[in-house]
């Protein structure tokens, strides 16, 4: 198979909706802190390479499912940013006419069938969902986003074990951000990787930096290709880092200052910047346009989700 | 008209909907060349195919959520959980997934689909084969719960929940699939959340459902003998409960009990006996009764089984008390 | 006496309980550090050490059975669910193995065990993470159910569960935790099946357990104000009801009403009517009546999330009908 | 670590002990035809040196959990033949006094702990005990038999992944009787050996041929040994077949003659005698006698058994 490589129009897209999402992830945080905001939720801040890289790869007739922390899953898939603040809002706006919040939202037009407030709770619904379209023979391929914590769930062996064994179209993508809430991957896990567990199912398995869009896009797409070529059941492991506490006020007790300086580093926007530098000349300048563009698109989603409520 | 088992009626049912539906298909364990424990989807795999009736490894709870995961696609899985005891396992993928995502995000993202459990005691199968749990999942809210008596209800009602397309429980009664009834040359859908009235009677009402309901009718025959003159609600499906049958019967009776399946606490005979007080309270001339399984486990031995459950004599019994009330 | 919350109430009884029983650990998901997701473990590890207080992957159904195998060989573990939503993973584990072992192989089975599961609506964590799960457990026989509504009666349920040495499920309601009350200096265990009269009254009693009875005192005080003298029931535990407690209220009020978390259907209060219907039904003067969950699931928005309850205003206003009845 | 071979004393011991569970089980499937035991049973026939070669090398401080396929188990450590027959007739004598049936009996005085109607359902059971041995200090190894279909359970991978975490000592012995039901093992498997699942656990395992009853003697000596020394969980697979059906009345349509013919040759009981005869010239007259004995024995806890009823 021939390597599939990134075009600089996409790395710059992906360089915006990174930074789109991460300053929507910024300014929830914010409303929350001001008690605008009602309920729970989880940012994504440190993993939009994650999303993006996934999404970008993807196409229109695969079906996507998440968990908890979904917001940059939704974004990066074309979900409206003023619906999605509408939903986190509890407005009639919202996704899921505000009855779902920050953890359930799904918008069938995109093929994006659902997050989910139950770890793993979403694994064996993407297995289902790739069953049905072996059994319909409809196209595409399901896909499914969860965290390290997940492993620790039966359903994430049984369904592994049944995508295996019945060769279905799916991809499991496990974001690696080393923690579980205050629990350390590797105080829960005997094996140093997902991918690890991949041999329990005789799964196609691959792990790849989750802080660099450009690899993960690309490695996306090629399994993406595989997949769609001859159904099989892909595990893909995505190294990164959940840089913002585990939800609204957890001060990280459970880790240190040092390891988050060095998951700063790998920050995966400032990476990418340095790419496009490279590749599309980006400046200051063009810096300076797209915060401006960010800005004003995340103003009109706050005022679409705040204008309406029950 | 014909004569069936119960296990043949559903076993035509199934066969019906695999032929008319293409979105239908059928998972579980050893539900292929072995026809399930029961036997009834004995043939189907020679005569559907593999990808209509689909063996699965032993996790119940993976593969209720993926029939629900394939339900949302648009399929219509009909999911058989070997005993009903076992669906404890993917309670979750019941409570949290299945009812929920058409209650979360709308009527486009239901999850058609049926969960078939052949359940109840009456077969000395011990303590985690003999459990029935309407009772319990009676509490989620909008799952519907069918619980069949007879060959012809539990066709008739394997299809009305195929026509619903809403997650339903569908509970088969070990105790009944041997049982013989007539059954209609063509199979139709039934209403579900209709109760039926299978004996008219004017002192007592006697609810029940799935294998309480013969021992309701043998029970009402020798109250008959007596002078007790029982009627008898069916009530098919026990979410929806059919409200308006059990109130307007008893408004004609003025007294009534409850046969179940499961413990008497929490049970359906409860939720009953609060809609009766709701609802016909003024017509109540003594008070509503529930008979049941028994707070224990279900013991192995036939004896001490027959004991955790209503039988003809503590049904009659319990009669006579409320009539001489 | 002194003040303390909910939650600090109960972080009491748990540090008591590892002091000075060392068979008791606690086990659960960020429970450690981080202290529980309610921070009502918080500083333990430090102070009892990780073999007291165990963090686990998760895994609910692994880590309650996991509690069940270490209960049989004489350990009291004290499980904390996180959201009692997630025990629907784990609910193989209670029925089918904790309740199980001690019923079929007798008392020297017994698997004593605490399962904490912070549980409820009312702030805003949507569909998976709000419900409450007492109506649904009733049904499953012998297991014990403690729903608190205060500190004090949350630490003294606490040590009495650990003294009852069966399995407990113990629901603190989220949307208590923080709320204070009276707390004796010294903690001893309170009885298991005991209700409380929290208020006097002669018109009609309300029924009510955790975060249903603030309200319900209100409506009471509400309802004085237009001279209707309410009886206020907490419950305390759900399962064994106290069903003295509740007869003899209903002997002296002939009026009454549930107030529950759970969804009304096979709910708590449907339980209370089928027995209040047996053992009270000569003196009812009125159909006793329900509150409780609306049939649908939880939504997020907290004004949408509050329609789902009882309040004040319903309470009051169906006080009112029962009165006039 | 020196290998710890079988004293000849152990293997004959062996032999009667299998023959013993073999000649029961038979008996057993007669009483259910001719309709004098109610429910259902499930028979070890083929499975002897499993349970006998496991249970002999235990210690009496070990304790042990088993499944709905657990007489050979019971018989094997030690349990009296009359009782667990009363068990299974449903007898007040029975060690669940008739409650359990032939699925749930448990004998404290043996510490065996409990067998069990739910497929997977004690795997935990095993690991909270052996948590238990681990937190205060006890003695001794916590054993639990489950069969080949149990891996499909998210119980099971929950159960073996907190067991790696915490290295409490526990052992897991799964029966691979090529079948679970009418499903082979192949069918719902995508790796070859159970013992195949041991790496996402980063577990110690081994596989052995469970129809060697001196091979899985010594194996879980060692084994035993191990953990005894110093605390952790292994999984170790016994390749065995299940020669009757799965429970009353199973015709066995799902799997062909020649492989049942295949199986038989290498039947645990053949080999243990040709094994005897090298190593104390065991020969027709001391089976006879054997055979006798045994007779006695059944008949004795046949009528212990059916002495007493409800
Ligand atoms: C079944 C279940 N158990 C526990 C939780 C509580 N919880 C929510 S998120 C979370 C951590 C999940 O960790 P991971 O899967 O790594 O995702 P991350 O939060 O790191 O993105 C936990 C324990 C839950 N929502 N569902
Ligand atoms: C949770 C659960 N699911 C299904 C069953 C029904 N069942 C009983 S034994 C069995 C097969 C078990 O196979 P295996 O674990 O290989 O043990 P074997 O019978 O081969 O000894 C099944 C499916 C059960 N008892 N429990
Ligand atoms: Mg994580
Ligand atoms: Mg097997």
């Amino acid at each position: 198979m021939i390597p599939i490589m990134m075009q600089s129009e996409q790395l710059t897209d992906a360089y915006i909706q990174m930074s789109f999402i991460r300053a929507f992830e910024h300014r929830l945080n914010e409303l929350f802190l001001q008690g605008l905001i009602a309920g729970t939720t989880h940012l994504c801040v440190g993993q939009e390479a994650c999303a993006v890289g996934v999404c970008q790869a993807l196409k229109a007739e695969d079906c996507l499912f998440s968990n908890h922390r979904g917001h940059g899953h939704l974004l990066a898939r074309g979900a409206d940013p003023g619906r999605v603040m509408a939903e986190i809002f509890g407005s009639p706006r919202g996704y899921a006419g505000g009855r779902g919040g920050s953890q359930h939202m799904a918008i069938g037009d995109l093929n994006f069938m659902g997050t989910h407030g139950i770890t793993a709770g979403t694994i064996p619904l993407a297995v289902g969902c790739a069953l049905h379209k072996k059994l319909r023979r409809e196209p595409g391929v399901a896909v499914v986003f969860f965290g390290d914590g997940a492993i620790g769930e039966g359903i994430f062996h049984e369904s592994l074990n049944m995508a295996a064994i019945w060769k279905v179209p799916v991809l499991f993508v496990c974001e690696n951000n080393q923690y579980a809430m205050s629990t350390a991957f590797r105080k829960i896990s005997p094996v140093a990787h997902v991918v690890d567990r991949a041999s329990a199912y005789n799964m196609e398995a691959h792990r790849v930096d989750g802080n660099d869009v450009e690899a993960v896009h690309e490695l996306v797409a090629e399994i993406r290709g595989g997949i769609a070529e001859q159904p099989h059941a892909v595990l893909l492991e995505l190294d990164t880092y959940r840089v913002s506490g585990h939800s609204r006020g957890d001060p990280c007790v459970y880790r240190s200052r040092e390891e988050e300086a060095h998951w700063l580093a790998l920050d995966p926007l400032a990476r990418c910047r340095r790419r496009l530098e490279e590749e599309v000349a980006w400046d200051d300048a063009r810096e300076a346009a797209l915060r401006e563009e960010i800005g004003s698109r995340l103003k009109a989603a706050e005022a679409f989700a705040r204008e309406e409520s029950y | 008209m014909r004569e069936l088992s119960m296990s043949a009626a559903i076993r035509e049912a199934l066969a019906q909907i695999l032929q008319e539906r293409p979105e239908a298909f059928l998972i579980g364990e050893d539900i292929g060349v072995y026809g399930g424990a029961f036997k009834t989807t004995s043939g189907f795999v020679d005569q559907f195919g593999s990808d209509r009736v689909i063996d699965t490894p032993i996790s119940e709870a993976g593969f209720v959520s993926i029939a629900a995961g394939a339900a949302l696609m648009g399929s219509h899985p009909i999911v058989e959980i070997m005993f009903m005891d076992f669906l404890a396992l993917a309670f979750d993928g019941i409570i949290n997934v299945a009812v929920k995502w058409r209650e979360i995000y709308g009527p486009e993202y239901a999850m058609p689909m049926i969960v078939r459990a052949p359940a109840g005691a009456g077969r000395s199968y011990g303590p985690t084969h003999s459990q029935s749990f309407e009772g319990l999942l009676q509490n989620v809210p909008r799952l519907t719960i069918c619980c069949p008596s007879n060959p012809a209800d539990a066709a008739s009602l394997l299809l009305g929940a195929m026509a619903l397309r809403e997650p339903v429980i569908f509970i088969e009664h070990k105790a009944l699939y041997a049982r013989k009834g007539m059954v209609p040359e063509i199979l139709t859908p039934g209403a579900i959340g209709r109760a039926g009235i299978v004996r008219r009677g004017t002192d007592l009402t006697i609810v029940a459902y799935g294998r309480q309901v013969p021992i309701a009718l043998q029970a009402a025959e020798q109250l008959a003998a007596e002078g007790i003159d029982c009627e008898v609600i069916d009530l098919r499906t026990v979410k929806p409960l059919d409200t308006e049958a059990i109130i307007s019967s008893i408004q004609r009776t003025g007294r009534g009990m409850s046969l179940e399946e499961s413990p008497i606490i929490g049970g359906i005979g409860s939720e009953i006996a609060a809609v009766i007080m709701e609802h016909a309270f003024d017509y109540l001339e003594a008070p509503f009764a529930r008979l049941g399984a028994a707070e224990q486990a279900i013991p192995c031995n036939p004896k001490l089984e027959e004991q955790c459950f209503p039988t003809i004599a503590t049904v009659a019994a319990k009669a006579r008390d409320l009539v001489a009330y």
